[in-house]
């Protein structure tokens, strides 16, 4: 009996390790070029600050590595049939015209070298561009180039195939297939979130400004390979003044977002204790609702930021609008009952958690409901790996928001139940 | 016959409704008897008597500036005397003193009179009604006695003839003190709280005084007309003069006897707050500022020139 | 817990789901200038009594931008509440004196401005162009609905005058209701005065019926709201209370949405109109704008004018900067201090080198003007509504 | 404290065109607003802030047809209890309506009468000091403070020129009141629709039991008064200016 797992972030790697490791044939689809999920785009992880790469490789390399795990990247299940211990799936598994096998490191650099595509970095939040033929980030797993057959001339109008000139493992003939796995014991859903969109608060000005930028964009510029090499810049500048943000589509019932993103207070405090370490004599304050500081260590950890001084200003940004240079907050100051105004050279939304927008479309292949907000809906409160679907098991932020702990918590617990299940299935 | 008029006084001053009163009475062609009552009054009646044919003197120290107490005296005098008409101010004193007096006596009485008619025995007054914007003739019920008040401004003593009528002293005939209404004394509004509403006067700027440095030349002309500085809207944006100052639907609605408005052009919001006032005096450069649509005068020049000069005028005038 | 007319504002507005988060107040047009906290006055609603507000005088100088609503991420309606703690205020009469005496010419003269009913229809004088009178047995498709402030200022006015000779031009099919033109209500009911608002809907909703009138063009942003969201609310609440309402429903658009429709539909273009050879930036009505959404139509307007040179203010739209005119902010001044918005306003607009600020609102036109004015651009700036520049404009 | 306020309702003239009617014995009304007399209106928050203060009632009395009604509904939701309503036609005359209040007031109990201390109709600031002298109690005319004492009252009376003058008067007595004593609360329309419960009598001429009374003052004719010039420029230097608006200021008596 094998199991399926859907979704290569960290709950889904890990429940797909756990299921291997218990001696079950696994079938990983991961609908990017590359496994890890959201959690590659972060660079060190709170409260230890270590660095994410130094867990996520090894974790990604032992899936892929791993013999009784089959990785099907840039696929997506797009039919389920039978029943718990007995399903039937069909994933189609889109081509990426890149042979690995054929293929050489220097000859992907060249690939890349000649092709006169670029399109902004999905990776780096637009931050930089990358070519059609590229390699989704620096250790992705699988490594080496895809090609993008969405911004690729080849494709568009047949005018361009440089990079095959330079390029063995260029295939531009790859069909894409339909993979279909019988046999499937137990599924796991691990299909993770989409980022909040800011411009649906148009009083942020997100899209207005240069200095009014993402928490994830902030997060890309920390990254010493990223888009910056690790410095933050913006428009050309270091900024001496950063406010972060809270709850930016969090605890908002006017996006649809009634909820705490259940990260965005610590990423916060990360990421300003970070500004901090890079700039050292930047003003840097965080406007916040409250403080959600709940892991072990997490509070402590808050603690070390504030004395940092960071200053955390109770009240929610409420309005932002330029002026000059500078981006100005407007917020409240709700202990000093003192509406002020924050001149920053950047302002970093902490944007919230939200289901991702094709949830829906999964739900109806694997037969799952949805609650309000868009997120799977768990067995019961006091269940949240199993679904009302024999069967199918949920984990990571495809459930609700958490953090990575709780998300790798979460797919191992998912695949003890869908072990337990397969067991009782086998006797 | 005889036309009795009521002199009013205070603190030792002759009030200037009382030569209005007189001029009132001379243009009745009948012998002007003019009324001094109170304490130590005797001054007041040789003033009173350039203009009257004879003067009646009340000396009573239970008078004691008392309105209940002149009532009775009057009463007692009118009952003796018997005048055609008894002529007094419609004044705050008037108005305590004349329907009291109307009702004791069951005499015919017209307040607030402008005009007074007589035609042939009977009285026909003539009354300004509904906000100054209708005139009323009024007949009187025929009687020995009229009873009759005017309004101030009406009758200028500036026509008075001198008569230098003789004065009589007469027992002022009030029995007791009056028991019931005590006169206790004068008292000058608190002062401090600047309340731009109960002034008479208001001398108003508004952004045509140009600079914070010229208000006091403004407030030297509010003073030396006995009245209050007040300002349009800019003029407390700018700081240059408190919040209660403000005239205009968001700041004060005033109602003075002259609003002098200086460099203020008259938005539609300050009008609104101002146009109560009985006489509006503009200032302005602009001969075509709103504020003219609302004025009975107007003066089309620099208020920074009119200012001082009308100080100066006004000061003259004053002594 | 605040109560008004027997029901709490728990009940009303569900003021215990407040989070307290700012945003309310961050947002807030006022709060810089002001001693408004709205945030505070949700906390009041739960934890004050009907004594301790009158404590709180600030809670007059809300403009009712309605921004707060707009925000408030539990969607709660901090805007309403402000008007509900002054209809706490307004049911015991305690109102400063400038509020009550609109409050009291809305019941007896039908306009806020204390300006007899008889004079209602005077800017109506020397126009120079018949206008149909819907009170007077008239009939036409669209009722001009002036209001009291464009009916009774006289710098205002020239809005009305120059919005009928406008839709004259262009033969829109239109008459006025001259001097039997009532009060909308919108201000009283932002000042607090839910009772006289219901009583105004009840008698105007008669009156439209009485003219046969169904289709409105408002020239005030305020008449175009309380038309097309606050009388369908009150109709359904004197529904409620028995009383019996004619079923009319209003078919109301802003003059902006009107002339763009005009434009969309080939009736107003370019080769009507002279050319217009002056720097404009547009100020966003918040009655227009954050509250309806409304912010293309009058840029559409000014955009097809020959020879604008249309520039846009920093602040604008959703972020627009409230010129504190609405909410019973003409008739009271309140606790502000600083520099006005409007006096920012225009600073704003100078600096963007605009020789008129185009506005849509006739308060926005009265404080602009004044702001205009206080921040010294008395000769080199120009506040117009764009029917004024149609007017100048069109052929 | 049991005060009567005696309350009159007129047309708002302040700002509306005033024409008389062809019989030149009325203006024309259809087209003006009737409100509270406005000095009625502070004497009516005087009473209600008493009874605040004090206790006791405040009763409201008018002169009028049924359409003077809304006039008494106003008072009551500002907190009087009680209303009266002679049913008749206002008199013209203020003696004969000062009868008819005596005649009303005589039989209710009271402390204290309060009347506005003009009206702004026919401004004859006569009737309350009338009352006061047919009901045999002192009074005062033109009041702007109220203190009340045990069993009398200090009333300040305004004077011309910014004075106040100060008696104290004993009670039972009669006031009539200046505008600005106090700040009139503002009437919501659901106060009054809540004062509806409240008791309004009314009474007719018989009830009161006042005969036919012979006018003191009868109308003979109404008319415009010739058309005020606006706005008469004055002109010359600022001092010739100066000079002429000084003399104009002192010829009206303003200064």
């Amino acid at each position: 009996m094998k199991s399926l797992v859907i979704g290569g972030g960290p709950a889904g790697l890990q429940a797909s390790l756990d299921l291997a490791n218990a001696g079950y044939d696994v079938y990983l689809v991961e609908q990017c070029f590359s496994l890890g999920g959201r959690a590659v785009q972060i660079v060190k992880n709170y409260p230890s600050l270590t660095f994410i790469k130094d867990f996520m490789k090894p974790l990604m390399d032992d899936v892929y590595n791993h013999e009784k795990i089959t990785v099907l990247t840039n696929s997506e299940v797009i039919g389920v049939d039978g029943e718990a211990g007995n399903f039937k799936v069909k994933v189609e598994k889109r081509p990426t015209y890149v042979n690995l096998e054929e293929c050489k490191d220097e000859s992907c650099a060249k690939a890349m070298d000649v092709c006169p595509v670029e399109v902004p970095n999905e990776f780096n939040v637009g931050l930089d561009k990358r070519k059609a033929i590229f390699a989704p980030f620096s250790y992705s797993v699988p490594s080496g180039c895809v090609i993008d057959e969405k911004s690729c001339l080849h494709f568009k109008d047949g005018s361009c195939s440089k990079c095959s000139e330079v390029c063995g493992g260029i295939n531009f003939d790859e069909k894409k297939e339909t993979v279909e796995i019988d046999d499937i014991g137990s599924i796991i859903v691990a299909t993770g979130f989409d980022p909040f969109d800011p411009n649906l608060r148009p009083e942020l000005a997100y899209d207005k400004y240069k200095n009014v930028i993402t928490s994830l964009e902030f997060e890309r510029m920390l990254d010493e390979n990223g888009p910056t090499k690790g410095k933050i810049i913006v428009d050309g500048k270091e900024p001496k003044s950063i406010v972060f943000a809270h709850c930016i589509g969090s605890r908002d019932k006017k996006v649809d977002n009634p909820y705490c993103s259940r990260i965005c207070c610590m990423y916060t405090a990360k990421e300003a204790y970070m500004a901090k370490e890079k700039i050292p004599d930047a003003t840097i304050a965080v406007s916040y609702i409250d403080m959600r500081a709940f892991g072990k260590g997490y509070e402590q950890f808050y603690e070390e930021v504030q004395k940092k001084q960071v200053l955390y200003r109770r009240g929610v940004a409420a309005e932002i609008y330029g002026n000059g240079d500078k981006v100005v907050l407007r917020a409240e100051d709700t202990l000093l009952s003192e509406p002020y105004e924050f001149s920053a050279d950047l302002i970093v939304l902490a944007v919230g958690v939200e289901p991702r927008s094709d949830s829906a479309k999964l739900a109806n292949v694997l037969g799952l409901q949805l609650d309000d907000c868009g997120f799977f809906v768990e067995k019961n409160v006091y269940d949240t790996c199993e679904t009302e679907k024999d069967g199918v098991f949920i984990a990571g932020c495809c459930q609700g928001p958490k953090d990575i702990p709780d998300s790798l918590m979460q797919g191992s617990a998912a695949a003890a139940k869908a072990i337990g299940l397969m067991q009782r299935c086998n006797t | 016959m005889a036309v009795f008029v009521f002199i009013e006084h205070r603190e030792g001053k002759l009030m200037d409704i009382s030569f209005e009163s007189l001029s009132a009475a001379q243009k009745l062609n009948d012998t002007v008897v003019a009324v001094v009552a109170g304490e130590n009054v005797s001054d007041l009646a040789e003033k009173v008597a350039k203009y009257a044919d004879k003067v009646i003197v009340a000396e009573d120290p239970k008078i004691d500036t008392n309105n209940e107490a002149y009532t009775r005296v009057l009463n007692e005098l009118i009952k003796k005397e018997k005048p055609k008409v008894v002529i007094m101010g419609h004044s705050s004193m008037g108005m305590d003193i004349a329907p009291a007096l109307s009702v004791d006596l069951g005499l015919p009485i017209a307040t607030d009179v402008v005009k007074i008619n007589p035609e042939g025995g009977k009285i026909k007054v003539t009354r300004s009604i509904y906000n100054g914007k209708v005139l009323a003739d009024y007949n009187l019920k025929n009687a020995d006695t009229y009873i009759i008040t005017i309004r101030a401004g009406e009758f200028s003593a500036d026509d008075l003839k001198e008569k230098n009528g003789k004065i009589e002293i007469v027992d002022s005939l009030l029995k007791d003190e009056v028991a019931d209404k005590k006169f206790v004394g004068y008292v000058q509004p608190v002062v401090g709280a600047v309340d731009i509403t109960q002034a008479d006067i208001l001398v108003s700027v508004g952004r045509g005084i140009k600079d914070k440095e010229n208000i006091p030349l403004a407030e030297e002309l509010a003073k030396t007309m006995g009245g209050v500085l007040s300002c349009s809207r800019p003029i407390v944006d700018y700081g240059w003069l408190p919040k209660e100052r403000q005239v205009g639907t968001s700041g004060k609605t005033v109602k003075p006897k002259l609003y002098l408005a200086l460099g203020i052009s008259g938005a539609f919001q300050h009008v609104a707050g101002m146009k109560g006032a009985n006489m509006i005096v503009a200032v302005n450069k602009d001969p075509k500022a709103p504020i003219f649509s609302v004025a009975q005068y107007g003066i089309v020049d620099d208020i920074l020139k009119v200012i001082p000069a009308l100080t100066q005028k006004v000061k003259e005038i004053k002594g | 817990m605040m109560e008004v007319e027997e029901a709490s504002f728990d009940k009303l507005y569900d003021v215990y789901a407040c989070m307290q988060c700012g945003k309310c107040t961050g947002s807030c047009a006022v709060s810089l200038r002001t001693k408004l906290n709205i945030r505070e006055m949700m906390r009041i609603a739960i934890l004050g009594n009907n004594d301790d507000l009158k404590e709180h005088e600030e809670i007059w100088d809300c403009t009712t931008c309605g921004i707060c609503t707009v925000r408030c991420p539990r969607d709660l309606k901090p805007s309403e509440v402000i008007v509900g703690l002054r209809s706490v205020l307004v049911e015991e009469g305690e109102v400063p004196s400038t509020i009550r005496d609109a409050l009291e010419s809305i019941g007896n003269n039908n306009n806020p401005w204390g300006r007899p009913k008889s004079k209602r229809a005077d800017w109506m004088n020397d126009l120079g162009v018949e206008v149909k009178n819907l009170s007077a047995g008239d009939e036409a498709e669209y009722l001009l609905y002036i209001g009291c402030t464009a009916s009774y200022d006289t710098r205002i006015q020239k809005i009305s005058r120059a919005a009928v000779r406008v839709l004259t031009k262009l033969g829109v099919d239109f008459g006025v209701l001259g001097e039997e033109e009532p009060c909308c209500g919108s201000e009283a009911r932002m000042m607090g005065e839910s009772g006289l608002f219901e009583m105004l809907v009840e008698d105007n909703l008669n009156l439209f019926n009485d003219f046969g009138i169904s289709k409105i063009i408002t020239l005030s942003p305020h008449a175009y709201n309380a038309f097309k969201t606050d009388y369908k609310d009150y109709k359904k609440r004197l529904e409620e209370e028995g009383i019996e309402v004619p079923d009319l429903e209003l078919d109301v658009v802003h003059y902006t949405q009107f002339l763009a429709e005009q434009i969309d539909e080939g009736r107003l273009t370019s080769d009507m109109m002279n050319e217009f050879n002056k720097t404009v930036v547009y100020h966003d009505p918040c009655y227009l704008g954050k509250r309806n959404n409304i912010f293309e139509p009058p840029r559409q307007i000014l955009s097809i004018i020959p020879g604008i040179n249309l520039v846009e203010f920093e602040r604008r739209e959703d972020r627009s900067l409230c010129c504190e005119g609405g909410g019973g902010k003409m008739w009271s001044e309140g606790t502000g201090t600083g520099e006005r918005n409007a006096v920012i306003r225009a600073r704003d607009a100078g600096a963007l080198g605009a020789e008129v600020i185009a506005v849509a609102c006739p308060f926005c036109m009265s404080t602009l003007e004044d702001g205009r004015s206080t921040a010294g651009y008395e000769e080199s700036m120009e506040v117009k509504d764009i029917f004024e520049i149609l007017d100048e404009v069109l052929k | 404290m049991d005060v009567i306020v005696c309350v009159r309702k007129v047309p708002d003239t302040a700002e509306a065109d005033v024409m008389v009617e062809k019989s030149g014995k009325d203006i024309e009304k259809s087209r003006l607003t009737f409100t509270i007399n406005e000095w009625d209106n502070y004497a009516v928050e005087e009473a209600i802030q008493m009874k605040e203060k004090y206790g006791g009632t405040v009763t409201v009395v008018t002169v009028g047809q049924k359409d003077v009604e809304d006039v008494l509904r106003r008072s009551l939701a500002m907190g009087a209890d009680k209303a009266i309503r002679v049913d008749m036609e206002d008199p013209d005359d203020a003696y004969t309506l000062a009868n008819i209040l005596c005649a009303v007031i005589k039989n209710q109990k009271y402390d204290l009468v309060l009347f506005g201390a003009q009206s702004g109709d026919f401004n004859r600031g006569v009737t309350g000091a009338m009352v006061a002298r047919m009901l045999g109690i002192p009074h005062a005319t033109m009041v702007n403070g109220i203190e009340v004492l045990d069993g009398s009252i200090k009333a300040s009376r305004e004077l011309e020129g910014g004075l106040n003058e100060i008696y104290e008067i004993k009670l039972p007595a009669l006031l009539t009141i200046q505008t600005g004593i106090n700040e009139p609360r503002y009437v919501s329309i659901s106060g009054i629709r809540k004062a509806r419960q409240k008791p309004l009598e009314v009474l007719t001429p018989s009830d009161v039991g006042v005969g036919s009374i012979e006018p003191m003052i009868v109308l003979d004719k109404m008319y415009m008064p010739p058309p005020g010039k606006l706005a008469e420029f004055i002109a010359g230097s600022p001092e010739e200016a100066a000079a002429k608006l000084a003399s104009i200021l002192k010829g009206k008596g303003v200064l």
